[in-house]
């Protein structure tokens, strides 16, 4: 096995890294992930990891390698929900992003092998203490009004972010938080109103952007791949879909929202010359986005209506296998979070909480729901896909101590919950909730299933004192943890509010060093488990489907669609 | 006469419907001759078969109907063998008819001359259209229609009821037929325009010699139109010849039982009250074996008359005279029938029911929620003024239109008049709605309604509803002492106390009259107010019901209001007459004194209007023209100035008429002179050389 | 006439007002408001958002704006043809409704092509001999297809058409541009659903005026049986039938829905549920107020055709 | 001169049942259990009498049964429509009593019909959460029966109250109850309801109110026309003239008069409820899941579009196409049978 060593100047946090990684400590594609973070090409990486490089790390492109069968030309049809395209950095839905994703782009890009590239970006170093990140842009990049694409540019769509009354969900990514501070100013709520900490972000030169972070961020280019990233020439105007300007190879040529997006290559800038685009070789003419709502993409997938699809569901799996098409599964930290809210009746009550965690056999209910792929979730949020992940020991199911707890909870005639679930990612849901009824039955708590619309569930998710939320992907369980349950944070469904997982979480995200941060994380999420506030049984795995005709299609974890290489035949 | 051909001949004809239940059995052993010329009157009461034979000479029986046995020949040929071809080209060519309806059995969506000339243009060949127009209109100015044109024009909703059938007979006409055949056609219309019919259909058989049958229940009808008759009973011809062999010498029991029910304008209850025929008609599948009319008749012998098939047999005496009885010779024929005692004249009282200058205005609006439309004003009661007196029977007389059931509205107070006094023992109730009043002010005042079908719930049996009225006026609440009372009620009605637990469609017409007679008087009351109470009945039933009312009256001494369009019922049960047209009162006074001059012109039309079954009365022609106007748009001045032949212009159509009285209590109102009124001659004469 | 045709429209103006108004108070809910921007953010990020971020969301929105300004502003576009914009789309709403109603327009069209024809001669034939043997039988036929409902009768048609035979595509989304084979099964749905009650309508009708005296006066009159069809008794049955056909036009904006749910036809029914299932109010006004327009509308043509053919009505 | 008559004849066990007030015990008998077991499960449950409560209903539902063929000898059709209302009748009071595999349970997804999986044969198989089809198309029927009788029932009150009272009284309340009739019927039925049911959220309570709305209005009209055609009637004279209140006359005159129309009318509506309860649970605005219900079986199979798993979308449309059937015929046979009276 030959492993390069990295270079000098390689970023100090590499050679940590690589010691760790030789030392046997650390995975070798986490070491790629961290490597490629801090600034190493992908292709240097994996050669320092001595593993081969996949065929999409390719040296110096973001994308999968060109497949010497593919064919030009064509147009690949998807079904998704189609959404409007108002703004990118306040989009809402993935679906959203994937509908710009061929139009405009990012600096950063993060692959289905969760590793993250440059894109817009050439390359990008960072200072030791990971305050200081310097991206260095691609040259040639051009805009497709005929403007080069230059740092000035990116200045200006950070900048836009920042600012208080745009609302964009960008400012709760670590990279961009970091770069804002409390103007002392209050809203009507009494809630500090963040501004932009001046010079958070600057041009060095034409194609050079500074970041200058308050804190060490580690995901600052992950963070730039997040979907409402996206550049925008500063010529933008709401809404996009009326004056779509990027450096994609595609462009908007019709949308109709709740119908289709049509995208076509853009051949020509707006200045009459002809476009080249800088990622190499596209081969579709025509990418189609046609409105199917969830539940039926399958269908229609099945119909011939498109070529692929966004997302279909495990109960569509039997369907799936029995049509002629490719079935395209990815491992996530998806996840069902039937949650307790603490500071609600009953569930303010400890025991009772537990022994309703008790009563349930997670691994049982996921091998009922997900018979193959996907993982067990042992309560605490943190995915075994997640680099930063501490397997805590497996969870037992004990029915007599539930029972007993039931009893010492002040329940001892057993006691009735109920929970709501809005199926908002599929009738597995209440497959999932109905599984937990029979478990639960049999420590005597009676559980009873409200299903709602998801739409209705959306309103009342965050509210109820028993509730199933979907909660989707995200690439480390450092992000998931201080997103759901520090204290006070808005998505804190659980109402938890403990003063030693925040700190053990603030340890965590202190902490480069992943096998480091593994303990630490593993601390809060042993606090998370204790606290017994949820039933998370189950990390889906995600699957989409394309028609035999397309040639690689990417399974991202997250739904990310990435056409750049994808042909029909 | 053998070596002519009679247009129609039935032999031995029966015909059948077929339901589910299985064969009915409508028309059994049917036989007639119809010679050119002649003019056959068929009479029955409802259900005995003489509209089915009609359709049957049509050959239209629908799906569900067919000719069992017999034949039918039309000039010598058997319409049986007929193919559907020659049959249409007969109907409505050779044979024609006219209907009950003439509303209905007009197209409604079709022009009355396309209507008209189809006739023409179907059965003769190479008509052109116009020339079939022309023959439409000319035969419309021959049914005495006015302006032919605008009727040809027009649909039939367009215009009135009589002027429909006059265009139903100008169609059945068009093709100048051999054989007319006429179903009951004036049996919707209003006396005075049936009047002009008859009339009229008789002016068609001389002037057309066309051979015609006519279909009536009414017996003075077929005395007016027709040479011979028939007369049916469920399902037979139980007598068969000319006019006054029948009328003067029948030999059926069922045909003098007939005569006998019917009221004449020219006797009065005292003098000739009315007999009934016991029992009542029985229904297809019931009828007994023999005689069908066995169980009623007061010859029956059993082992005689209920064996086997009556035949008809012809009595040798009169012209083709047959009768189907085996023991008509046996009968003493001459030996008058049993009159059952009429009672005394009971004498009237003191005043009860005193009306004022009653008026009764409507407003019509053609508008709706939101955008109001005109107000139009209908007069329907104008002046009323009258008395009625305790047992005094008072009748209100008038056709349809006249203001006689509104008037029972304000009476009852379902309407507040709109001026004028009704006092009841001196409540006034005028504008005294019936939440308003007490009990006892309900209770005096009661009502016997004139649709047998509609008088009772159907959905409460005869019990409950005699016994709701009884613990409503609070006679008794007692629930063993309403059964009790219901049961004594029961019994004044004649009808059995078991019929207590019986729902109304268990009922004949006849017995739901009785109950709501019983019902009318299980309060009790003062005055009962009957509103045309036996005009849907039979005329064998009307009797039966007419002298039940009378009885009850006379014993409780209660004031009867009869409201009534027949003046010959009247005459028979009645002290004192209110003759009202269009909301008015024309004419008021006793019986006699409305029955004979001075008359006013209406009360004069309406006498000679009514039908009279007796050969021995004579009657004047008083033949009204036009038709009777809306009450929402009546004629100025006198209001029956458009139809009276008396008629001044420029006095009767500009002032209302004076009231004149000419003896105390007997007013007319009319512009013409007294001694004009007072010279006219009576319309109603019997001759004194009546057979006996 | 007239008046009665202004009275009518007046009134469906004032039931128009009356309804728009209570659907803007409904929607002005703030529970409806909430349920907006869930449906349009989604429930993590309307969590996310402070107070400050939700008002400014409902400012961009409009929905700030007190509830009877919003009503007046609202009617005053409406005077101008602006029927307001779509939240979900994120396009004029007229554009958005026009498009899906000229969808649902074709389907209607078609619909209405093959089931008047159908449904009136099987009507009248059964009609013109009651109880016979094409009495009962069309009878019986009309009974069964109108006892499916419009769901099952698309799911036997795409199981048996579509899936099983292959012959049409089971969805009608039309992604690969117009496809009138696309629109066999939602037309087919929806024909086979109303012809039985048309058909039965017509044959009532028709068995009606064949009882009625004034075709026994025609027969009795001995003209030919054709012309006692065709002249009597047709003018006088298909007045009832016509109205019927009119009304279908109400009837088929509740049928739409299901069928182009089901087949993902991108009409006028299913535009309505998505709008009402995200909130997008101004969509839901629209089409609401377009389908009682389009209600009233054939209940007016229904009446005012009923009134014209039938004479006796007409000329009183 | 009294009439002949036929002495009452002594009523028979069968005469005696099919009186009015046994026939409405009856139904009763069979319809409030039936109620009671799918609305107020829970707390029967509870107290432990859940399955307890239907025993009633079995019997009442035969002997009704019995009756309805017995009294509808003359019309197939009225036979063939109540055998098929009777029998879905049936399965929804028995169904807790038959030898079913929980409707609930998921045992093994796609299961074809005929499927043997160890000694349970899956009939008609099972659907995509492995939930015995047979089992469930037959517990389905419950829901929609009970929620179907329930809003037809309370529409049918509501729309007769405003009916009579429009019909009786008339005057400024039959305008005002007529124009807000009028306004309601502007409606396409779909879009009324999915105007309510997205206000009020989709369960089987707000079903019952939706229904009210969209078919109040319609029956309001009828009862209306039949109480302005039965108030002229003599015998509501006759009440008015003994000075009955309106109320009574309502009530006990004109409201046992327009049942005829009504009961073929109610048949009729059934059937259209059935349809838009089965509908708007396709819609997603119905009833919710997770108990079998025909709409909500469509509902989850519609995503599965092949016609190797087309029986599960098969099975519970041929359910409902069954019932509505059922309702159809029955209206028909009921409403031959009273014109031929």
């Amino acid at each position: 096995m030959s492993f390069l060593k990295p270079r000098k100047d390689d970023h100090p946090k590499v050679h940590e890294a690589y010691e760790v990684m030789k030392d046997g400590r650390m995975d070798r594609r986490e070491f790629v992930r961290v490597a490629a973070l801090v600034g190493v090409s992908a292709g240097a990486a994996y050669a320092m990891a001595g593993i081969p490089s996949p065929a999409w790390a390719l040296e110096n492109s973001p994308f999968p390698a060109d497949d010497p069968k593919a064919k030009k030309g064509g147009k690949l049809r998807v079904g998704m929900q189609i959404q409007k395209m108002e703004d990118t950095a306040t989009y809402s839905w993935a679906e959203m992003s994937n509908q710009t994703r061929h139009i405009v782009e990012h600096l950063s890009m993060t692959g289905p092998d969760n590793i993250t590239r440059p894109m817009l970006a050439e390359s990008w170093t960072v200072s030791d203490d990971l305050k200081t990140w310097t991206f260095k842009l691609r040259k040639g990049v051009m805009w497709h009004n005929g403007e080069e694409f230059v740092a000035d540019h990116v200045v200006w769509n950070i900048r836009r972010w920042l600012q208080p009354g745009l609302g964009s969900s960008n400012v709760g990514l670590a990279a961009f938080a970091a770069m804002r501070k409390d103007s002392g100013k209050k809203d009507s709520k009494g809630k500090a109103i963040m501004v932009e900490i001046p010079g958070a972000v600057e041009a060095v030169d034409k194609h050079t952007v500074r970041f200058n972070l308050k804190k060490p961020v580690l995901s600052v280019p992950e963070d730039c791949y997040n979907y409402p990233t996206a550049l925008m020439h500063p010529s933008f105007k709401k809404p996009f879909s009326s004056n779509p300007i990027g450096t994609g190879p595609f462009t908007l040529t019709d949308l109709q929202v709740g119908k289709q997006a049509i995208l076509k290559r853009v051949t020509k800038m707006s200045n009459g010359k002809p476009f080249t685009y800088w990622g190499g070789e596209v081969y579709l003419d025509e990418i189609h986005y046609y409105n199917f709502s969830n539940e039926n993409q399958l269908s229609a997938l099945a119909s011939g209506s498109v070529d692929a699809i966004y997302e279909f569901t495990i109960e569509q799996m039997a369907l799936a296998k029995s049509l002629p098409i490719n079935i395209i599964p990815a491992r996530t930290a998806r996840t069902l979070c039937c949650r307790m809210q603490i500071s609600k009746k009953p569930f303010d009550n400890h025991k009772l909480r537990q022994a309703i965690v008790k009563s349930v056999d997670n691994a049982k209910v996921k091998n009922l729901v997900y018979p193959t792929g996907g993982d067990v979730g042992q309560n605490h949020h943190v995915a075994p896909v997640h680099p930063d992940y501490f397997d805590l020991p497996a969870l037992k199911r004990d029915v007599a101590a539930a029972k007993k707890l039931l009893a010492e909870a002040g329940y001892p005639n057993g006691i009735e919950v109920t929970i709501d679930v809005g199926n908002t990612d599929g009738p597995w849901h209440q497959t999932v909730c109905e599984a937990l009824r029979d478990q639960m039955k049999e420590a005597g708590i009676n559980l009873k299933i409200n299903v709602m619309p998801a739409s209705k569930y959306w309103e009342i998710w965050d509210t109820t004192p028993f509730g199933a939320t979907a909660w989707t992907h995200r690439p480390l369980g450092t992000m998931v943890m201080g997103l759901g349950y520090r204290t006070g944070v808005p998505w804190n469904e659980t109402h938890m509010a403990s003063k030693e997982f925040d700190a053990a979480l603030d340890a965590a995200e202190a902490t480069f060093d992943v096998e480091k941060r593994k303990p630490l994380l593993g601390k809060a999420e042993k606090i998370l488990q204790d606290a017994a506030v949820m039933v998370l049984p189950i990390f889906r795995p995600v699957y989409t489907g394309s028609s035999k005709k397309v040639h690689g299609f990417p399974p991202h974890p997250t739904g990310y669609h990435q056409f750049n290489k994808v042909w029909m035949g | 006469m053998n070596d002519v051909t009679p247009v129609l001949e039935c032999r031995n004809l029966s015909i059948s419907y077929y339901v589910r239940a299985g064969e009915i059995p409508a028309v059994v052993d049917f036989n007639l001759k119809l010679m050119p010329g002649e003019a056959h009157g068929i009479v029955g009461e409802s259900g005995c078969g003489k509209s089915t034979v009609a359709l049957a000479v049509m050959n239209y029986m629908g799906n569900n109907g067919g000719i069992t046995n017999g034949e039918i020949l039309f000039e010598g040929r058997d319409m049986r063998t007929m193919s559907a071809e020659e049959l249409r080209q007969i109907r409505g060519s050779k044979i024609s008819m006219v209907y009950q309806e003439p509303m209905a059995s007009l197209n409604p969506a079709m022009r009355i001359g396309e209507q008209l000339a189809e006739v023409p243009l179907y059965h003769e060949e190479e008509t052109s259209k116009e020339a079939a127009y022309d023959r439409a209109a000319q035969m419309l100015a021959k049914v005495r229609l006015p302006d032919p044109l605008r009727i040809m024009n027009s649909y039939p909703h367009q215009i009135s009821g009589g002027q429909q059938q006059r265009v139903v007979i100008a169609m059945a006409l068009l093709a100048n037929p051999r054989l007319l055949l006429l179903d009951e056609p004036t049996t919707a219309l209003d006396v005075t325009v049936e009047a002009g019919i008859v009339e009229l259909i008789k002016d068609i058989s001389s002037e057309f010699g066309t051979s015609m049958i006519y279909i009536s229940h009414n017996l003075g009808l077929i005395l007016e139109t027709c040479d011979r008759l028939t007369v049916m009973y469920s399902g037979e011809a139980v007598e068969n010849g000319s006019i006054t062999d029948v009328f003067n010498n029948m030999r059926h029991p069922y045909t003098r039982g007939l005569f006998s029910s019917i009221p004449l304008p020219s006797a009065d209850k005292n003098a000739r009250p009315l007999l009934p025929i016991r029992g009542q008609l029985p229904l297809p599948h019931e009828r007994p074996d023999g005689c069908y009319f066995g169980p009623r008749c007061d010859y029956f012998e059993a082992g005689r008359c209920d064996q086997g098939l009556i035949p008809m047999e012809d009595t040798g005496a009169g012209e083709r005279h047959a009768v189907r009885c085996t023991r008509y010779s046996e009968i003493d024929w001459s030996k008058p029938l049993e009159l059952p005692d009429a009672g005394d004249p009971v004498e009237a009282g003191d005043v009860v029911l005193n009306v004022q200058q009653l008026q009764k205005h409507y407003e019509i609006e053609t508008g709706g929620l939101f955008l109001s439309g005109e107000k139009k004003t209908v007069k329907a009661n104008e002046a009323l003024d009258f008395r009625a007196r305790e047992a005094e029977t008072v009748a209100i007389v008038g056709e349809s239109g006249c203001g006689k059931s509104t008037f029972a509205k304000v009476l009852m107070g379902l309407e507040a008049a709109t001026d004028g006094k009704v006092t009841l023992d001196n409540v006034e109730l005028g504008q005294l709605a019936v939440q308003k009043r007490d009990a006892d002010t309900i209770s005096r005042l009661q009502m016997v309604f004139q649709n047998p079908f509609d008088t009772l719930n159907p959905s409460h049996t005869v019990g409950n509803q005699i016994g709701r009225v009884i613990r409503k006026f609070g006679v008794e609440t007692d629930r063993e002492k309403v059964e009790q009372r219901v049961h004594e009620l029961l019994d004044i009605v004649k009808l059995p106390r078991d019929f207590a637990k019986r729902r109304p469609r268990q009922l004949s017409g006849g017995q739901k009259q009785r109950v709501g007679i019983a019902r009318a008087f299980a309060g009790d009351p003062k005055v009962v107010i009957a509103d045309e109470p036996v005009s849907a009945l039979d005329v064998s039933v009307q009797a039966a019901v007419t002298g039940l009312l009378m009885d009850i009256q006379r014993e409780n001494r209660t004031t009867l209001l009869f409201i009534s369009h027949d003046l010959s019922v009247v005459r028979y049960l009645s002290d004192r007459i209110v003759v009202m047209y269009l909301g008015r009162i024309m004419e008021k006074g006793t019986t006699d004194e409305i029955f004979t001059p001075p008359y006013h012109p209406y009360t004069e039309a309406l006498l000679s209007a009514v039908p009279i079954a007796d050969t021995s009365v004579k009657k004047r022609k008083v033949v009204l023209t036009g038709e009777l106007p809306s009450p929402a748009n009546p004629p100025s001045g006198c209001v029956f100035c458009t139809r009276c032949p008396y008629a001044m212009p420029g006095v009767c159509d500009v002032t209302a008429p004076p009231v004149r009285e000419f003896a105390p209590r007997h007013n007319i109102a009319c512009h013409l002179e007294p001694e004009q009124l007072t010279a006219m001659e009576p319309v109603i004469t019997i001759e004194e050389e009546k057979a006996a | 006439m007239l008046k009665l045709i202004a009275r009518r429209l007046l009134q469906m103006v004032i039931i128009m007002a009356v309804v728009s108004l209570i659907l803007f108070l409904v929607f002005d809910s703030d529970k409806f408001k909430k349920q907006i921007a869930t449906a349009e953010l989604g429930g993590f990020s309307v969590a996310a958002m402070s107070d400050h971020d939700y008002q400014k969301w409902l400012k961009d929105k409009g929905l700030d704006v007190p509830v009877y300004e919003r009503y007046a502003q609202w009617i005053g576009g409406l005077l101008q043809g602006d029927f307001g914009k779509s939240f979900e789309k994120d396009a004029p709403v007229s554009k958005v409704m026009g498009e899906r109603l000229l969808n649902t327009g074709i389907l209607a069209f078609w619909v209405f092509f093959l089931m008047i024809p159908l449904s009136l001669i099987f009507g009248i034939v059964a009609g013109m001999k009651e109880g016979s043997f094409q009495d009962r039988s069309v009878s019986f036929i009309a009974v069964f297809t109108t006892s499916i409902p419009e769901i099952a009768t698309a799911i036997l048609l795409t199981v048996i058409i579509a899936l099983g035979l292959g012959w049409l595509p089971s969805k009608s989304a039309m992604t690969g541009g117009w496809n009138s084979l696309e629109l066999v099964l939602p037309v087919l749905t929806l024909v086979l659903y109303d012809f039985g009650y048309v058909a039965r309508m017509t044959r009532a009708s028709m068995a009606e005026v064949m009882t009625s005296q004034y075709i026994r006066t025609a027969v009795l009159k001995g003209i030919p049986y054709a012309r006692v069809i065709m002249r009597h008794a047709l003018r006088n049955a298909l007045i009832a039938p016509f109205t019927v056909i009119v009304l279908q036009l109400n009837w088929l904006l509740s049928g739409v829905v299901v069928v182009e749910v089901f087949f993902q036809y991108n009409g006028f029914g299913k535009m309505l549920l998505e709008a009402a299932l995200f909130g997008d109010i101004y969509v839901v006004q629209a089409a609401t107020l377009v389908a009682v327009f389009v209600a009233v509308l054939s209940q007016i043509i229904s009446d005012v055709g009923y009134t014209f053919l039938n004479p006796r009505i007409r000329f009183s | 001169m009294t009439d002949t008559t036929m002495p009452a004849p002594r009523l028979s066990l069968t005469q005696r049942l099919k009186r009015p007030r046994a026939l409405i015990v009856l139904s009763l008998l069979m319809v409030i259990p039936l109620i009671a077991y799918v609305m107020f499960g829970e707390p029967l449950a509870r107290a432990g009498i859940r399955e307890i409560v239907l025993i009633p209903a079995i019997p009442a539902t035969l002997i009704l049964y019995a009756l309805a063929m017995a009294s509808w000898r003359e019309s197939w059709v009225a036979i063939l429509g109540g055998t098929l209302v009777f029998f879905w009748v049936f399965v929804a009071v028995s169904v807790p009593f038959l030898p079913l595999l929980d409707p609930n349970k998921p045992i093994r997804p796609f299961a074809p019909p005929g499927t043997e999986v160890g000694d349970i044969t899956f009939w008609l198989g099972t659907d995509l959460k492995g939930r015995d089809m047979l089992s469930r198309m037959l517990w389905g029927c419950q829901r929609v029966l009970v929620w179907g009788v329930t809003a037809t029932a309370v529409a049918y009150v509501v729309g007769c109250i405003f009916g009579l009272i429009a019909g009786y009284i008339s005057g400024i309340w039959d305008e005002i109850i007529s124009f807000i009739s009028n306004v309601l019927l502007s409606f396409p039925v779909m879009v009324l309801f999915i105007l309510i049911l997205n206000y009020l959220g989709p369960s089987g309570f707000n079903i019952v109110i939706a229904v009210t709305f969209a078919s109040a209005p319609a029956i309001m009209r009828i009862v209306r026309g039949l109480a302005l055609d039965n108030k002229t009637r003599d015998y509501v004279f006759a009440a008015q003239t003994r000075g009955e209140h309106p109320f009574r006359i309502m009530v006990v005159e004109l409201l046992p008069n327009v049942r005829g129309p009504i009961i073929v009318d109610a048949c009729l509506r059934l059937g259209y409820t059935t349809v838009a309860i089965t509908t708007l649970t396709f819609l997603g605005l119905g009833l919710q899941p997770p108990d079998a219900d025909w709409g909500l079986m469509i509902k989850e199979a519609s995503n599965l579009m092949v016609w190797q798993f087309s029986y599960m979308l098969l099975i519970p449309a041929l359910a409902v196409s069954s019932l509505i059937l059922g309702f159809n015929l029955m209206a028909d046979g009921l409403r031959e049978m009273s014109l031929r009276d």
